[in-house]
């Protein structure tokens, strides 16, 4: 049972910045705009915000401080995404090179500050964020355990902003011209729909929330930042395709994504797995086995936005 | 007498292109306005302006009398205008609820109020007996379903004037008649409309008046009431002159491609888009393919010439059967394709003129040593075809085909497939939206390659071309042939009811 | 501040005229690795303040012999009068360059001139200085268990020397404890993370640990530290540093396993300036030279104290505690015995 | 060939932009950062590879053969109409192989071993590739994606292999490789004193020339061309479009593995590690591609470009700056890169403009 409850905890640290990350590209991606530079703006998110830890952590603590630091990283990626929202939907440029840019700009960029500004290439922070139980909730029994010790106000953002953005693309106004230009550009631009403003919109969503998802992945699991992610936002878009670009799918992907992260390293703590002779590279490999199979089977039909990466050019007919 | 709608002296341009050139049409309340033309003689181009899509180079737009500027959809929503598209603008996951409240939603601090909507849409959908269903995904439901919706979404906005273009290309029989009732009710209730169709007998049946263009040109404005069809095709057509085309008797030599049974499935799945097609082209006649605009008529191309998996039936070539042989050896067998699309088909955009003169014979040892391309060789052949065929452009062979004018790369299509000199020469559409002297030029050469005793397989949606250069007529309707008849012994009347599926003719099916 | 900021301080002073006098050329672990480059650069730096003489870091182009090679070029381009090394990846850089830069003096940490046929050549030019680990292991080890724990984790870096060192010594140190207080059942699970790096992975396996009831581990590799900590904190549980004093890290730290990188590099400097270098060999510094330690002072003991921790100490300097290297064993496991259950995970 | 020449110009004229705008953000970073030291540190860049002499110059060949390789690599499949992104993957897959060969088959004679090994490399490259390939072809995948999941797939993979099968316990990489598997010098250390050079950058330009000839001049590069540009229509010609798709990002897969071996038998003493870190060698092949705009010769180059504003970078240490501020610049030359395709068919529109204005004249 406590080997249960831990499994959960720490899936929560590696799925919650899965899903915020892969929402955000369902955003992007329903508008009509991909965005595989989702990587590089998690870099830059974390960045910034950790930065920001490290210089206010003196002057306040607490959740405070995160939340307010959660919020510079939304919007240090979302400008920062503005880039690519430029690149692919006034300048019409292919859309994948632009956010191959990106990605390789944020980590030189974030190693090249760190170093010239404080010297070293690390950005060392301290966690004042850790909650080892809410308070009533907590003694809930069972779910308690799970859902309410030794997590971070993070798993419940992650938790609302999912919501909230599932309800929204699906029940609003905007949701459903957002997924109309993602579809048919010709058709929401023949009723009067703005496709650029929505298209940028989408970008600059897909930004906030992979800026949010870079710093929610390093605090729960790190003491510093080291100008890296680790592939999660590639993760992401993996976990965007095994979701179909829907948002319940992408839930479970997430979370199924988390739980192989969290195997592949605390394996050796869990008496069935140590037991197996499966080494960590394995689990490592299997998410993204497992989506290149998926892959396989669905694209003939798959759920792609059928105008996606594709410019939007009036005149063509 | 003051109009709803005056649009005067409009012009618009696609690069170069003039699609509309001072075109004036003005529309009364309460009148159902045809709109006459040939294909590409700017009918969509010119509502497209009227419905704020494209901007004018030239000329204004009235409403009511009052000048009024139409910079976008949501522009001529607000004045009440709404427009069925050609094509329609649906996005096929969307329900016809969303599809219909698109852009015009109802909401509560933006979160989308369905209900008012739904009771909306189904009053309006009984009010014109549509019978749809609002949870429908729009990829579920039938052609004429979808155009429904699209009229709803014209309603829905309660628009006072209303455009369809071409609704009646995409419809069987049963729903043009449908659909005409529902315009005369429309009109009846005092909302005015644009019908474009390229159909005589739709205008005479619900029409007042009827404007026609030709290669984007204003021809004038009818009371269809006091003209005869021949009238108005003359009108739309232009003096016949341009398209008479003198050509000596047929010779019927034996049979060269033989289609037998021949059933494609179409994009929407389900429904056949070729239902059991048979026919023979003979050598030494020109066989044409006539019909309304998808009944069929590319599928059953692409069936034969192989771009389409076929799912059952046969074809055989100088009796040879063909049907399970690749592309590439259907062409060595004398297999020529004119395609429909030149663009998304016949050519590489990007690749020089020359390299598009060899793309279907590149790998033949003319042109190749053990893997090497032979430049000189191409480029001497290239210049050759420019030469015999008269291909203008910028840079001869070596001018990227992109850059070339329409009418230009039809001919580099029709010098590539007829200089191979097969045995049968498909051409599907071959003059579309072309201007008269590449039409002319381009008729010439399929009479040639006929007079030649070869055998020529046209699929023509316009009634000039077929009357006048096939020897034979086939009219496809709903993927069946429901006709096989001489042009000599049939009037265009005959022929455009059979092409509506109005009349059906014993099939004389030879051997 | 010497290189803290190297763009301002590039400013006081380009390269084009006196140059860096001092330099240190990273394993591209960077300064900051909580581990021999910071702790060598430390040294360094503070000797630099002290004496008013310029230092400078390089950083490799990329991890290869020859990339080293070029950046002891550039050091001396940058004026460079000793380069300090931290670090295997030098072994065969330095082979050469010895040679290419006689009137250089070069300072190797962890690592000797090795060429690539395995042939150790050392020129007068070169100190070489390798800590006795194991000894340091073996005290925060018995420091461990005198505390009261008896579910220990070991977690290496990269299974390399001296990594392996710190571990025996610590499983070692465990073992002496336990048996000077006759406690039976103590477990030390023993495993290499394959990294030096601060990643989520290392933290999920400390947290598993922890989970699984371990109550102090030693963290052996650098920013690894940092995850277990990490761990540490969430579970309330101990965490013991390496190689440099990290007690700062994180209220977790009981005490560090140190060996004197920072003091012995600003020695073996300063012997240079006093022209009393002693090149052409390499040393092994052990509790004798004062080479290993626990910071007693910053350490957060309740039971283990000065007077025992001394007593050791002596132990350790006059021989009479006696701890095995890297060599006595050829995997962790083979270490238990019947105070002391290793179980060493691969 | 009026044409040609044309092409050449526009994408030559567009590279050229991309990267002045790419130097130009980066001098202004370096003004930003560290105003005083700006310039010294820009001229350092800007004489790249030229600081340190032949040396200089030999290192610039060094850190340009693998990545001339994997933008061979990208710009190949991108003049197919695919965009290999699983270069990365296919780079380690070629890597692993070639020092795997390297340090277990000794049994084979000194001549042909360091030749097996780049078979190897290339065989293993081509097979990473093939799976984006079939995918592509008959799942229709987007191989950007597959691409990305190959990446990582591999870069597991590889460590797992080097752990089980070549790995160096005591420092956490690859043992080294027979000498008798490591690239012959062929005197270049000679002429370049010091440098890494070796017979790779010379196998690299061979793969640049094949590349040019397969694309430009055979009846094979013809048709991969065609399906790149445009699908229907190849297919329309009888052109097997699956097969040339499976085909071109095997070919690719094989160039990029090549490149790996390249550099890890360079005898330049570099080990492959054990990191969870996908081989950057990839996304670099990525900008040299696109600064090249696809163009074999252009991608030879391109990468030399970019190998010499590395050393560059690398010297700027002197001046106190971190040699990041490369990478940056790559980035901004790859933005600019991106917006410039746009740019490029501005020009073409344009000359388009100019010849149907001709055409109309001639017709009228
Ligand atoms: N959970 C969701 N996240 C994002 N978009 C959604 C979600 N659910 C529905 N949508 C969008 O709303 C539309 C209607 O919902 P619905 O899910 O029925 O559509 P769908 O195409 O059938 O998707 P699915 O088959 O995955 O349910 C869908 O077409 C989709 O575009
Ligand atoms: N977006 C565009 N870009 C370039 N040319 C265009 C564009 N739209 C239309 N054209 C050209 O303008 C001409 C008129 O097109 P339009 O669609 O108005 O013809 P139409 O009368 O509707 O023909 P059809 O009966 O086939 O619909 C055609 O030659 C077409 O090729
Ligand atoms: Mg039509
Ligand atoms: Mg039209």
């Amino acid at each position: 049972m406590n080997i249960l409850y831990f499994i959960i905890q720490q899936t929560m640290y590696f799925a919650i910045p899965l899903l915020i990350v892969a929402i955000g590209g369902m955003y992007a991606e329903r508008s009509g705009v991909i965005n595989i530079a989702l990587e590089g703006i998690m870099v830059m998110g974390a960045f910034v915000g950790i930065s920001f830890i490290s210089i206010f952590q003196d002057s306040m603590n607490g959740q405070l401080l995160l939340i307010l630091a959660i919020l510079v990283s939304g919007v240090v990626g979302g400008i920062f995404s503005l880039l690519h929202a430029f690149a692919s939907i006034n300048m019409k440029a292919d859309q994948t090179i632009s956010g191959t840019a990106l990605n390789m700009f944020a980590p030189a960029f974030a190693i090249y500050v760190a170093r010239m500004v404080q010297g070293t290439q690390q950005i060392a922070f301290t966690d004042t964020f850790y909650i080892s139980k809410v308070p009533v909730l907590g003694d809930i029994p069972v779910i308690g355990d799970m859902f309410f010790k030794n997590c971070y106000i993070i798993t419940y953002i992650g938790i609302a902003i999912y919501l909230v953005a599932a309800y929204v693309i699906k029940n609003t106004k905007y949701g459903l011209r957002l997924r109309a230009c993602g579809e048919h550009p010709g058709a929401a631009d023949s009723v009067g729909v703005n496709v650029a403003k929505i298209r940028y919109s989408g970008v600059i969503v897909s930004g906030v929330l992979a800026g949010i998802g870079g710093i929610v992945f390093v605090v729960p699991t790190s003491t510093n930042f080291n100008a890296t992610v680790a592939g999660y936002g590639f993760l992401a878009i993996a976990v965007l395709i095994f979701g179909q670009w829907r948002s319940n799918k992408i839930l479970m992907a997430a979370f199924f994504f988390g739980i192989m992260k969290t195997l592949s390293s605390a394996y050796s703590a869990i008496p069935f797995l140590n037991a197996l002779p499966v080494s960590s590279e394995i689990y490592k490999m299997f998410p993204y086995i497992a989506t290149l199979v998926l892959l396989a089977f669905v694209s003939k039909n798959s759920q792609a936005p059928k105008a996606e990466g594709i410019p939007y050019d009036k005149s063509m007919r | 007498m003051s109009y709803v709608i005056e649009m005067n002296h409009i012009t618009k341009q696609f690069g170069s292109f003039k699609a509309n050139d001072d075109v004036t049409l003005q529309l009364e309340k309460g009148e159902i306005h045809a709109l006459l033309g040939e294909n590409g003689a700017g009918k969509s181009t010119l509502m497209s302006v009227l419905f704020g899509l494209y901007q004018p180079e030239q000329g204004e737009i009235k409403m009511n009398g009052k000048p009024v500027k139409i910079n976008n959809p949501n522009d001529a929503n607000e004045l009440g205008i709404g427009m069925v598209h050609q094509h329609f603008k649906l996005v096929h996951n969307f329900t016809v609820l969303e599809s219909i409240v698109l852009g015009r939603e109802t909401t509560k601090i933006g979160i989308l109020k369905m209900d008012e909507a739904r009771k909306k849409v189904m009053e309006l959908s009984k009010r014109y007996k549509f019978k749809i269903d609002p949870d429908a995904y729009i990829s579920d439901i039938t052609v004429g379903m979808q155009q429904r919706v699209e009229i709803l979404k014209m309603l829905y906005c309660d628009n006072e004037i209303l455009i369809f273009d071409e609704p009646t290309a995409v419809l069987i029989p049963q729903e043009i008649s449908e659909l005409m009732k529902v315009m005369k009710q429309l009109v009846a209730e005092g909302k005015s409309i644009i019908f474009i169709t390229h159909k005589l007998n739709e205008i005479k049946e619900v029409a007042n008046r009827c404007s026609v263009l030709r290669k984007g040109k204003y021809i004038g404005t009818v009371n269809v009431a006091d003209i005869s069809k021949e009238e108005m095709s003359e009108m739309m057509v232009g003096r016949k002159v341009n398209l008479v085309v003198n050509k000596k008797e047929a010779t019927q030599g034996e049979p060269v491609l033989e289609v037998k049974n021949l059933t494609v499935k179409g994009k929407t799945a389900g429904k056949d888009a070729v239902k059991d097609v048979s026919f023979t082209v003979h050598k030494g006649e020109i066989l044409c393919v006539a019909g309304i605009d998808g009944n069929g008529q590319s599928e059953l191309i692409y069936g034969i010439t192989g771009l389409m998996p076929i799912e059952k039936g046969q074809v055989i070539l100088n009796g040879k059967d063909i049907t399970k042989e690749s592309i590439r050896q259907k062409c060595l067998d004398g297999l020529a394709h004119i395609p429909e699309d030149r663009h998304k088909d016949g050519l590489v955009l990007d690749y020089t003129l020359q390299n598009n003169l060899v793309l279907q014979t590149y790998y033949s040892d003319r042109f190749q040593k053990n893997g090497f391309l032979k430049f000189d060789e191409i480029r001497e052949f290239a210049k050759g075809l420019i030469e015999k065929f008269d291909i203008r452009c910028g840079q001869g062979e070596d001018s990227v085909t992109r850059g070339m004018s329409g009418g230009n790369q039809q001919k580099a299509i029709i010098a590539r497939e007829l200089d191979r000199n097969p045995e049968i020469v498909i051409a599907v559409q071959p003059v579309r939206g072309l201007d008269v002297g590449a039409i002319e030029y381009i008729h010439k050469q399929l009479i040639a390659q006929r007079d030649a005793g070869k055998a020529v397989l046209l699929v023509s949606l316009e009634l000039d071309e077929v009357m006048n250069l096939s020897d034979r007529i086939v009219v496809m309707y709903e993927g069946e042939i429901v006709a096989d008849v001489n042009p000599q012994e049939i009037t265009r009347e005959e022929l455009g009811l059979y092409m509506a599926g109005a009349k059906r003719g014993v099939k004389n099916e030879e051997n | 501040g010497c290189a803290k900021k190297p763009g301002a301080e590039g400013g006081e002073k380009g390269a084009s005229e006196k140059g860096y006098e001092l330099a240190l050329i990273t394993d591209v672990g960077t300064i900051d690795d909580k581990s021999f480059n910071q702790g060598s650069w430390e040294g360094l730096e503070t000797y630099a303040k002290d004496n008013g003489i310029t230092c400078k870091y390089y950083k490799p182009a990329e991890k290869s012999d020859s990339a080293c090679l070029t950046s002891i070029d550039l050091a001396v381009k940058g004026g460079a009068k000793v380069i300090v090394t931290p670090g295997f990846l030098f072994e065969a850089p330095i082979y050469q360059a010895q040679e290419k830069y006689p009137d250089i003096k070069f300072i190797m940490v962890d690592a000797a001139p090795i060429s690539p046929e395995k042939e150790v050549k050392i020129n007068d030019n070169v100190s070489s200085v390798f800590y006795a680990e194991e000894q340091s292991g073996f005290l925060a080890g018995y420091a461990a268990v005198v505390e009261g724990y008896t579910k220990l984790g070991f977690m290496g870096g990269i299974a390399v020397p001296a990594v392996i060192r710190f571990g025996y010594g610590f499983v070692q140190g465990a073992e002496a404890a336990a048996k000077d207080l006759n406690i039976s059942g103590v477990e030390v699970k023993y495993t290499y993370v394959g990294n030096f790096d601060a990643t989520p992975e290392n933290n999920a396996k400390a947290a598993a640990w922890y989970n699984n009831g371990t109550e102090v581990i030693f963290a052996c590799g650098g920013a690894v530290g940092n995850s277990v900590m990490k761990a540490a904190e969430a579970a309330g549980k101990k965490v013991i540093g390496v190689d440099v004093d990290q007690s700062a890290e994180s209220e977790t730290v009981m005490t560090s396993a140190m060996k004197s990188l920072s003091t012995s590099v600003y020695d073996t400097v300063a012997s240079v300036y006093k022209d009393s270098f002693q090149g052409g060999k390499s040393v092994t510094l052990t509790a004798k030279e004062n080479g290993v330690l626990l910071p007693m002072e910053t350490s957060k003991f309740n039971k283990f104290d000065q007077t025992k921790y001394d007593e050791l100490y002596k132990g350790l300097q006059d021989g009479t505690i006696k701890v095995g290297n890297d060599t006595i064993a050829t995997d962790a496991s083979k270490l238990s015995s019947d105070y002391v259950k290793v179980e060493s995970i691969k | 060939m009026k044409k040609i020449n044309n092409e050449r110009f526009v994408g030559l004229s567009a590279s050229v932009l991309a990267i002045l705008c790419g130097l130009l953000f980066g001098f202004i970073l370096l003004l930003v950062t560290n105003p005083s030291q700006a310039v010294n540190g820009f001229l350092m860049i800007v004489q790249g590879g030229f600081t340190d002499g032949m040396k200089g110059i030999g290192d610039v060949l060094y850190y340009a053969t693998p990545i001339i390789m994997t933008g061979l690599s990208v710009g190949f499949a991108f003049k197919t109409g695919l965009f290999n992104i699983g270069a990365s993957g296919q780079f380690a897959a070629g890597a692993f192989a070639a020092v795997f060969v390297g340090i277990k088959w000794t049994f084979l004679p000194a001549g042909i071993h360091v030749i097996v090994c780049l078979i190897a490399a290339i065989l293993a490259g081509a097979l990473w590739g093939i799976v984006p390939g079939l995918l592509k072809a008959y799942f229709n995948v987007s191989e950007v994606i597959s691409g990305i999941m190959m990446n990582y797939i591999g870069m597991s993979l590889v460590n797992l292999l080097i752990r089980t099968s070549i790995y160096d316990q005591l420092k956490n990489q690859s043992l080294p490789v027979a000498e008798t598997a490591v690239l012959s010098k062929m005197g270049l250390n000679k002429v370049f004193d010091g440098a890494n050079i070796n017979a790779g950058i010379i196998i690299a330009v061979i793969c640049v020339i094949l590349v040019y000839i397969i694309l430009e001049k055979t009846t094979f590069g013809f048709e991969l061309k065609a399906c790149g540009l445009n699908t229907n229509a190849s297919k329309y010609a009888g052109i097997n479009e699956k097969r040339n798709i499976v085909l071109s990002i095997v070919i690719a897969g094989a160039l990029a593995g090549l490149g790996g071996a390249l550099l890890y038998l360079a005898g330049s003493g570099k080990f492959l590690q054990v990191l969870d870190v996908v081989a950057p060698e990839g996304f670099a092949g990525i900008s040299v591609a696109l600064l090249g705009s696809s163009n074999p010769i252009g991608i030879l180059f391109a990468g030399l470009f970019i190998g010499y504003i590395t050393v560059g970078g690398y010297n700027m240490q002197l001046y106190g700056f971190v040699s990041e501020a490369i990478d940056i610049i790559i980035a901004a030359i790859v933005y600019c890169g991106a917006l410039s395709l746009l740019f490029k068919t501005l020009i073409y529109k344009f000359q388009m403009k100019k010849r149907n204005k001709n055409n109309k004249k001639e017709e009228a």
